[in-house]
């Protein structure tokens, strides 16, 4: 039964996707309706998936019928329902938020259109995560990439318009080299089913061919995933968008280059070449985490710094994956898992300063920690993790992601790590600075600036977020009831 | 040197001629046209890839033992719809920066 | 003594004290905030000296580990060493309390004040009673992160430019620190339950290597030579968290792991076979000189007795660095007697502050006349810490003294001499001052309250007394001295 | 009732600091009655001291006290520390006495109570059972003392002050040092007999300890806190610190001495340093005091010149061995005769003072008549220090003088010694006529016609030591019997040793043939010194130990406060750079560059710097030698000295010296040399 | 299949003329000529199917959404 959930927890926020616009002529509030009840289907359905998953270890489901290598199979293991359970999670999450952000910064018009991309960007991502063999992944991959760059230009603004041309030309190019290195791959072994991919290649030398076929693959989920000398395009694009989707592009959608990555290095090449990959994309990934921690700190624009913090976390979880050791794997779906929550509560608490208060730069925040305690408390709890202080997620992410760069004689990446964590810390304390300890900015009047109340609709989000992730933080080993076995699963496809 | 050997140059130098125009030319719409030709240049490298020397379309006839692959092509297919549809609404970012700006020209 | 809260002792102790800080803060009521902050502090006080008959046995009370990740765990277990830091802090910490009352009367922001000093010194206990490496850096940098609103608490600019500081270095050595711990735990020890955790076989370029990034990680924060600059900058923060910063914990709670790291990571025999001792002795040294004498040349009072916090720190250090009982003892009593010594001090400092506004000595002229009871305890501490016989700074210089010479060592007994005379050079012409010279301006005998003088004689009277009834610190030294050199 | 008698050694010494407490307290509101609180106490104590005499000499039996709750705070009542403590505490009664018309107006509270608290610790010292004690008392007085010597708040005081204590800070660790040396070595801190230790561990403890000790005595390399400290305390407490106070040291040589060598013969560097020091302070000290024209100060250089014979008697007795009873005697005799005399003359110029309000001996003249009995009762205490017969000083300088003798050098040895002794005497005589001739006698100023003789509070203390010391100096049995014996017999002499000397006999030829020598030759250098005013000569400064020490002091602040080489290794810190890289705007790949630069920069900087100034330093170090050592003997050993001095750039950079002549270091050197003939 | 080496070149010299073309108007329609010449290659290759598709999107509402774009923004591309 439950495997029927598989293809359900697709389709169904794309086909309700669908419905929105047709709904919506006569009510008003039809998208967020609509959208909520899908994307908590899908919600849902993850949960009986992953509980699923918890049984059995891999479900799989044959499109119509067909078995593969013929029909078209999805499948859910391990470190797929980690991050289906993130995907159905957060997009949750962001669409109950932007009910009301929507309404008060967007046009009429385009509140549907937004529920729509949403619901495309969320089912592309959750096809992306269950597709079984690579040509799916690559459909899906640019209909979330679509909807994502379609979000990002939803406001109008010429900046954000900008922004979003050269997310789409990045994007682009991305997807074109993905379908490049799926057509080496094809033309080497006929086949486009993992399983049997990995099979064939197995067999074949590791000629150039394959390593071609890998590079650019790997470079396009480097571009998705804003890896360092390809991250360009995120700044603008993560800071410019509206705050719920900076939030699920942070969160979620830069992971899913990660989770190619995975599939990848492990479901197809089996952990074939990975020392000269490794050495390269760690070297990558260490430069990412300096120089997006350096580039935070010198901005002056809270989401800015939240974007370019997002080229430096990626560099963690990259990091992380080429260890190709159980910590530094660990490290690195840890560290995604707190990336996610910690970045999207920070979006998600920018986002209401900015639709509540009206602007983003640093010095107007000033004291803004005591108009708005509690959301600010939230706030502090996500910089917290991001900053990797103790009883936080991201220490534990950070600790293994030591201990794995240890395990491998690889000291400069421990420090490179710990480096990157105490530059994170020092722009998280620039903004604490600004919140907390210094005086109220002057309003119009010349009386301290006063705030609206901020709605139950975008603080009980935020609250789940922050709660979610002091507690993961606390308890950081109640994610390694999924986290152990995938990594050790990924481990086992390694040859 | 066989046509599928030759093909894939010659896709390979059409990616490069549309990824040239992506960075190098400032107009969008010469950036999105060369999208296109990175595209098509793309498509072309996997129906080589699917083709085979005196093969004929995968279309069942009686007789016809050597079909090409049809995979490839479905595959081809798809990512042709997609295109379109990545074409369109670059374009119609590039119109809405236009107008929001007062020129198409985009440096970089 | 109920057993099972007697076991859970000190997971209470820690979290107690953190829940009530915690609560501070949603408190809008002064009197109940210091109600809260006072009671933290008494049951911490309190449930230290119910286990000071057990340890003082020799015995260790451990906790079971509380696990939060695969080999993150939260794990304590008290041992002689801990709680003879823990019951420091722990009685200090009443009275700077009772300090704070009076000193923060006019302030704003309290709640955040009295919320964030519970905090601190509630995660320096913590420290202090780590069982193992992670539950020890959780708490150390806890302490880091809860120290910094309250150092920056002004929120003038030299104060955050100090807070700054105070943050680069702190934060920098804990990132040395986390490699270094990450590092032990990969060579396979994290609990402190025996001498010397490390296996000896590893190699030893990589073994200094890592002692190398415990003592930078721990010593930024004990202020050792060339990273002790935040600390004198820190000095600007109000008088309570300098007395934290100096005396109650934060300092403190850096000796106290580079001891962990001497005794229990590497053991005395391993330091030794790997030659790095002399290192420390070395860096114990020039910190100790050159504290002293960058001490004699500061006119703000603070940073002058914050200076000679950075060198009495060391001499802690070079007294457990030479690895002997006598030294180890003498480390221990001399962090005891500074602290108590160092808070009167800095007490002293905030109560002439706040009753005449002079922050600088060479504008202390007739003091001794318009704060005569605070110049007299200061005066007393002055002596006690400069080791004048009947006070706990000369028990433990003797004991200090002894070290180098039973570790063969001779040479770093003239510099702890020529240190001790820089102390007294720096420290008594205050007094001079206060007594023998007449001040500019019209001289006004002034009240001070209570609340200041308490304190301030607790410090310096405890000094002296402690001197003469050495029992309960000094039984405790000897049990560490005997636990990690057997004897 | 044992528990009580027991504790007896406690309450001897804490009594003065309950005095000083109550005296604190009461004082606030009886403000005129804290002299007589001070003397009440002082007399309790006096009382509660007589009242052992029995108890320690009849039963001769010691009464030892270890406190509860400090084992290692140990005292004891013995024969020995029971003359010490009586004579101390009679001074101090007499100078209490004194005090109460003396100490008047501001600053007498604080005296009065601290004078309490100093004898509480002279006592202790006297009274310590180990060294431990010894030390915690021996620091508490170095304090105490501080604030009496400053008590009138001058500037002269405060500096005298200073100076004294960093001598007694260093003294008191290096003492330190040597009790913890000790420690280490024999386990203990007790005043056994620690006869097993290796030599090298003896002479090092000793002379550790030894120089603790000789600061605080003021023997001479190290006295040059004693003549600026004395003369600027009021004059009761200059009676204290001279006649009671250096004692300690001297006390503390002894038991040093006694402790680490014992009994046995230490024929080694020890013994020869006693006596050279000892020979030398006299010698110098004395040539110092004929030149001075402040009477205090010249009395405070005759206290370093005393306690020269007392350290020269140590050093027999070191060298002597178990044959050095008579050594240890007459220097214990002498201590007794010094506190006395020396204790009287200050209080008779403390008299003067009082009256006329000066202090330079060349101003004053014929007050015989105005001040009668002080005027006597000086010139019976002069006799006493001049040792002329019949008075104590004779006793005691007659009978180091036999164990001069007895010492068995070389001729050349005995000889130098010989002549070290008598020109000593003489000088000590002849400037002692001086004092005498140009206060008491000659002609009176016109300013000090309506002078009147002081009241009787102030006359009687000077009569009771006046009348001891004649009782002394005729009767010297009286002291040697009833304490000095039982005293040394305590301390473990054998029984025939004791018995060779159980009386002393100092009439003989020998004796009063060098007391003439001392008087002709002492007659003599008055008359010439007087008639060729060669006690007016003023010698370069450099000749002064003091001058090179405060010289050194000088470089040393300097070097601290001119931001030289610490602050530029201050600067090399890394902080500000990285607070540039974090928290400034920062464009990385503009402003970065530049600030890595900047950093360099700075580094390179701050080391050239450092470096720079390390040069400079040391540059200015061979200028210094240049200028100061080589040009200024040349100028000033050639040129007249007033005008070298007006042209010293060293006069405008330190000023207020008093000239000094202190060639003692040569001094030390000759007299090695010679010692080592035998 | 000879057809292709000769359409290949053809091709390869279009691409280059599009992207040179300062004229946008002109360039948009030389892309046309291009995917039909693509289309050609494709059907020679085995795959009408894809070819017709070609022609339809690639040649058809490409070609008419870049005209209609040009037509909104301008003409000249500014180097």
């Amino acid at each position: 039964m439950e495997k029927h959930f598989l293809i359900l927890t697709v389709t169904v926020p794309l086909a309700t996707a669908t419905l929105i616009p047709l709904l919506s002529i006569r009510w008003e509030r039809a998208g967020f309706w609509l959208a909520s009840l899908a994307l908590l289907f899908s919600f849902g359905s993850a949960l009986i998936l992953v509980g699923g998953v918890l049984v059995d270890g891999r479900i799989a489901y044959h499109v119509g019928g067909w078995a593969p290598p013929w029909g078209i199979e999805i499948f859910l293991d391990w470190v797929g329902a980690f991050f289906l359970l993130l995907a159905s999670s957060l997009s949750l999450a962001v669409a109950i938020f932007s009910r009301i952000y929507v309404e008060q910064n967007l046009e009429a018009s385009k509140i549907p259109l937004f529920y729509v991309l949403l619901l495309l960007l969320a089912g592309g991502m959750i096809g992306f995560i269950l597709a079984g063999d690579i040509f799916n992944m690559f459909i899906f991959f640019e209909i979330f990439s679509l909807s994502s760059y379609a979000l990002v230009a939803i406001s109008g603004g010429l900046e954000s318009l900008k922004a979003s041309f050269r997310y789409l030309l990045m994007g682009t190019i991305s997807s074109l080299f993905v379908l490049l290195g799926i057509g080496l791959l094809y033309s080497l072994t006929g086949t486009l089913y993992m399983p049997l991919l990995a099979q064939e290649l197995g067999v074949l030398p590791y000629s150039g061919a394959i390593r071609a076929a890998t590079a650019l693959i790997l470079v396009a989920f480097g571009i998705e995933a804003a890896l360092f000398p390809l991250h360009v395009w995120l700044p603008g694009a993560h800071s410019l968008a509206p705050s719920p989707v900076s939030a699920l592009l942070s969160g979620l959608v830069i992971k899913m280059g990660v989770y190619g990555m995975i599939k990848v290095l492990f479901y197809i090449l089996g952990g074939r070449g990975s020392s000269e990959i490794g050495a390269l994309f760690s070297l990558m990934a260490a430069t990412a985490i300096i120089v997006g921690a350096l580039f935070a700190l010198r901005e002056n624009d809270i989401k800015l710094i939240f974007a370019h913090s997002s080229v430096s976390q990626i560099g963690y979880v990259i990091l992380g994956i080429y260890l190709f050791s159980y910590f530094g794997l660990a490290g690195g779906l840890l560290q995604v898992l707190n990336h996610a929550l910690a970045k999207s509560a920070l979006f998600l608490c920018a986002g209401v300063v900015i639709s509540q208060a009206g602007f983003r730069r640093l010095e107007d925040l000033r004291g803004i920690g005591r108009r708005m305690p509690f959301l600010m408390v939230f706030f502090t709890i996500a910089l917290a993790s991001l900053a990797s202080l103790p009883f936080t997620c991201g220490f534990a992410s950070k600790y293994y992601l030591c201990k794995g760069a240890i395990e491998r004689g690889e000291f400069w990446l421990a420090g490179i790590v710990l480096l990157g964590s105490f530059l994170t810390l020092l722009y998280c304390v620039k903004i604490v600075n600004y919140i907390f300890f210094a005086t109220p900015a002057v309003g119009r009047g010349g009386g301290e600036r006063s705030y609206p109340e901020v709605s139950p609709w975008m603080m009980v989000p935020i609250g789940v977020l922050g709660f979610g992730s002091l507690l993961v933080g606390i308890f950081p080993g109640l994610s390694f009831i999924l986290i152990k076995p995938a990594v050790l699963g990924l481990l086992g496809m390694v040859r | 040197m066989s046509t599928g050997n030759f093909l894939y140059g010659v896709a390979m130098l059409l990616f490069l001629i549309g990824f040239y125009t992506v960075l190098a030319r400032p107009s969008l719409i010469k950036k999105i046209i060369g999208i296109n030709i990175m595209e098509t240049s793309v498509f072309l490298f996997l129906i080589s890839v699917g083709s085979r020397r005196g093969g004929s379309a995968p279309i069942i006839l009686s007789g016809v033992k050597d079909y090409v692959n049809p995979l490839p092509q479905v595959v081809v297919l798809m990512a042709m719809v997609i295109a379109v549809g990545t074409t369109a609404l670059a374009l119609s970012m590039a119109v809405k920066i236009f107008e929001s700006s007062g020129a198409g020209e985009r440096r970089g | 003594m109920s057993a099972p809260i007697f076991t859970y002792l000190p997971v209470l102790l820690v979290f107690i004290p953190i829940i009530l800080g915690m609560l501070i803060f949603l408190v809008q009521k002064e009197g109940v905030r210091i109600f809260l902050a006072l009671l933290a502090s008494l049951i911490g006080f309190g449930g230290l000296s119910w286990m000071w008959p057990t340890i003082s046995k020799g015995l260790v009370l451990a906790t079971r580990p509380i696990f939060l990740a695969p080999e993150i765990f939260l794990y304590f277990r008290v041992d002689a060493l801990g709680l003879l830091f823990a019951l420091v802090s722990a009685l200090l910490w009443i009275f700077t309390v009772i300090f704070t009352v009076k000193y923060m009367e006019k302030e704003s922001f309290k709640g955040r004040f009295w919320g964030f000093l519970t905090l601190a010194v509630a995660s320096g206990i913590g420290v202090t009673l780590a069982g193992n490496l992670i539950t020890l850096f959780f708490f150390f940098e806890m302490l880091t992160v809860f120290t910094y609103p309250l150092v920056i608490h002004g929120e003038t600019g030299a104060a955050m430019a100090a807070g700054r500081k105070y943050f680069l270095y702190l934060f920098v050595g804990e990132a040395l620190l986390l490699f270094s711990v990450v590092f032990t735990i990969f060579l396979g020890g994290t609990v402190f339950d025996k001498v010397g955790m490390l296996p000896t076989t590893q190699s030893p370029n990589l073994l200094r290597f890592l002692l190398f990034t415990f003592v930078l990680g721990f010593g930024v924060k004990a202020a050792i030579f060339p990273l002790h600059r935040w600390l004198p900058e820190a000095a600007i923060a109000p008088t309570p968290v300098t007395a934290l910063l100096h005396a109650d914990a934060v300092v403190n709670v850096g000796i106290f792991g580079l001891i962990r790291v001497i005794y229990n990571v590497f053991g005395p025999e391993l330091i030794q076979s790997l030659g790095m001792d002399g290192l420390l002795i070395w860096v114990a040294t020039v910190t100790m000189i050159f504290g002293s004498v960058i001490a004699l040349r500061q006119d703000d009072l603070k940073r002058r007795l914050a200076y000679s916090t950075v060198a009495h720190i060391s001499y802690t250090l070079l007294g457990a660095a030479v690895l002997s009982a006598s030294g180890l003892v003498g480390a221990l009593i001399h962090l005891v007697s500074h602290a108590f010594m160092k808070v009167s001090l800095f007490f002293c400092a905030g109560a002439i502050d706040r009753g005449t506004g002079k922050k600088r000595v060479s504008e202390l002229g007739g003091m001794g006349y318009r704060q005569p009871l605070v110049m007299v305890a200061f005066t007393v501490a002055s002596l006690g810490l400069i080791g004048v016989p009947p006070t706990l700074g000369f028990l433990s210089k003797w004991y200090l003294w002894m070290g180098p010479l039973e570790a063969q060592q001779s040479i770093f007994l003239g510099a702890l001499i020529l240190s001790t005379l820089l102390c007294a050079f720096y420290l008594l012409p205050i007094t001079y001052r206060a007594f023998f010279k007449h001040a500019e301006g019209p001289v006004e005998r002034q009240r001070t309250s209570w609340f200041y003088l308490l304190p301030i004689f607790v410090g310096a009277v405890g000094g002296l007394l402690l001197g003469v009834f050495p029992k309960p610190f000094l039984i405790l030294a000897r049990v560490v001295s005997e636990s990690f050199l057997g004897g | 009732m044992e528990s009580v008698w027991g504790s007896l050694p406690l309450w001897i010494a804490v009594l003065p600091f309950i005095g000083a407490i109550f005296l604190y307290l009461a004082g606030q509101r009886f403000k005129n009655l804290r002299g007589h609180l001070s003397l009440l106490f002082v007399g309790i104590d006096f009382i509660l001291i007589l009242s052992v005499y029995p108890q320690i000499f009849r039963e001769h039996k010691a009464i030892g006290y270890i406190s509860p709750f400090l084992s290692i705070f140990q005292l004891s009542l013995d024969p020995l520390s029971f003359s010490l403590v009586a004579l101390v505490s009679f001074i101090w009664l007499a100078v209490s006495l004194f005090s109460l018309g003396y100490m008047v107006g501001g600053g007498s509270g604080e005296y009065h109570a601290f004078s309490l608290v100093a004898l509480m610790a002279v006592l202790g010292i006297f009274l310590a059972a180990n060294f431990f004690t010894l030390f915690i008392f021996f620091d508490i007085l170095g304090y105490v003392a501080y604030i009496l010597i400053v008590n009138s708040r001058t500037r002269e005081a405060l500096k005298a002050g200073t100076k004294y204590l960093i001598m007694i800070i260093l003294g008191d660790l290096t003492f330190l040092v040597g009790i913890f040396l000790f420690y280490y070595y024999t386990g203990g801190v007790a005043f056994t007999p620690a006869l097993h230790l290796p030599d090298s561990a003896k002479l090092s403890i000793f002379l550790l300890m030894g120089v603790g000790f000789a600061v605080k005595a003021g023997v001479i390399p190290l006295h040059i806190w004693l003549p600026d400290a004395h003369p600027v305390a009021p004059c009761p407490a200059s009676a204290l610190l001279s006649g009671l106070v250096i004692k300690t040291g001297v006390y503390g040589i002894a038991r040093a001495l006694l402790v680490l060598f014992g009994m046995a013969k230490v024929v080694s560097v020890v013994s020869l340093l006693l006596l050279c020091l000892g020979v030398v302070s006299m010698l110098l000290a004395v040539f110092m005091a004929l030149l001075q024209r402040n009477a205090k100060r010249m009395l405070a250089y005759h206290s370093i010149s005393q306690v020269g014979y007392m350290i020269m008697g140590l050093g027999c007795a070191a060298f002597l061995g178990k044959e050095g009873m008579l050594a240890l005697g007459a220097s214990l005799f002498h201590l007794f005769n010094h506190a006395l005399f020396k204790a009287c003359l200050f209080l008779g110029v403390g008299a003067i003072y009082l009256r006329t309000g000066e202090l330079d001996m060349y101003k004053l003249g014929g007050l015989r008549k105005k001040m009668p009995l002080t005027a006597l009762f000086l010139i019976v205490a002069a006799c006493g220090i001049s040792g002329v017969p019949l008075f104590n000083g004779y006793v005691s300088k007659a009978l180091l003088h036999r164990v001069l003798a007895s010492l068995g050098l070389s001729p050349a040895g005995q000889g130098l010694l010989e002549i070290v002794f008598i020109s000593t005497g003489a000088a000590t005589l002849c400037s002692f006529v001086k004092l005498l001739r140009l206060t008491l006698f000659g002609r009176i100023p016109e300013s000090y016609r309506e002078v009147k003789e002081v009241p009787f509070t102030l006359v009687f203390p000077t009569l009771a030591l006046a009348a001891v010391i004649l009782t002394i100096g005729l009767f010297p049995n009286l002291l040697w019997k009833g304490l000095l014996l039982p005293s040394l017999e305590y301390l473990g002499y054998s029984p025939p040793v004791l018995a060779q000397f159980s009386s002393v006999e100092v009439w003989g030829a020998h004796d009063i043939g060098s007391f003439l020598w001392v008087l002709i030759l002492g007659l003599a250098m008055y008359a010439v010194g007087s008639k060729y005013k060669l006690f007016e000569i003023s010698f370069p400064q450099w000749f002064s130990v003091n001058y090179w020490v405060e010289r050194l002091a000088f470089d040393l602040r300097f070097v601290f406060q001119e931001r030289r080489v610490f602050e530029a290794l201050e600067e090399i810190q890394l902080a500000p750079e990285l607070k540039y890289l974090a928290v400034r705007e920062m464009k990385f790949f503009e402003e970065d560059v530049e600030s890595v630069t900047e950093g360099v920069r700075r580094l390179v900087w701050g080391l050239e710097r450092a470096i720079k100034d390390i040069l400079l330093s040391i540059k200015d170090s061979f200028s210094f030698l240049k200028r100061y050592c080589l040009r200024e003997i040349w100028e000033k050993f050639l040129a007249r000295p007033a005008d070298s001095l007006a042209a010293s750039r060293m006069s405008e950079r330190i000023e207020g010296y008093v000239v000094e002549l202190e060639f003692g270091l040569f001094l030390i050197l000759v007299f090695i040399v010679a010692c080592l003939f035998w | 299949m000879s057809l292709i080496y000769f359409l290949v070149p053809f091709l390869l010299v279009i691409a280059v003329a599009t992207v040179f073309t300062r004229d946008l108007l002109a360039a948009v329609i030389i892309f046309s000529a291009y995917s039909l010449i693509m289309a050609v290659v494709w059907q020679q290759l085995g795959a009408p199917v894809l070819a017709l598709a070609e022609v339809a999107i690639g040649a058809g509402v490409t070609v008419v959404l870049f005209v209609v774009a040009v037509c909104r923004t301008t003409r000249e591309e500014k180097v």
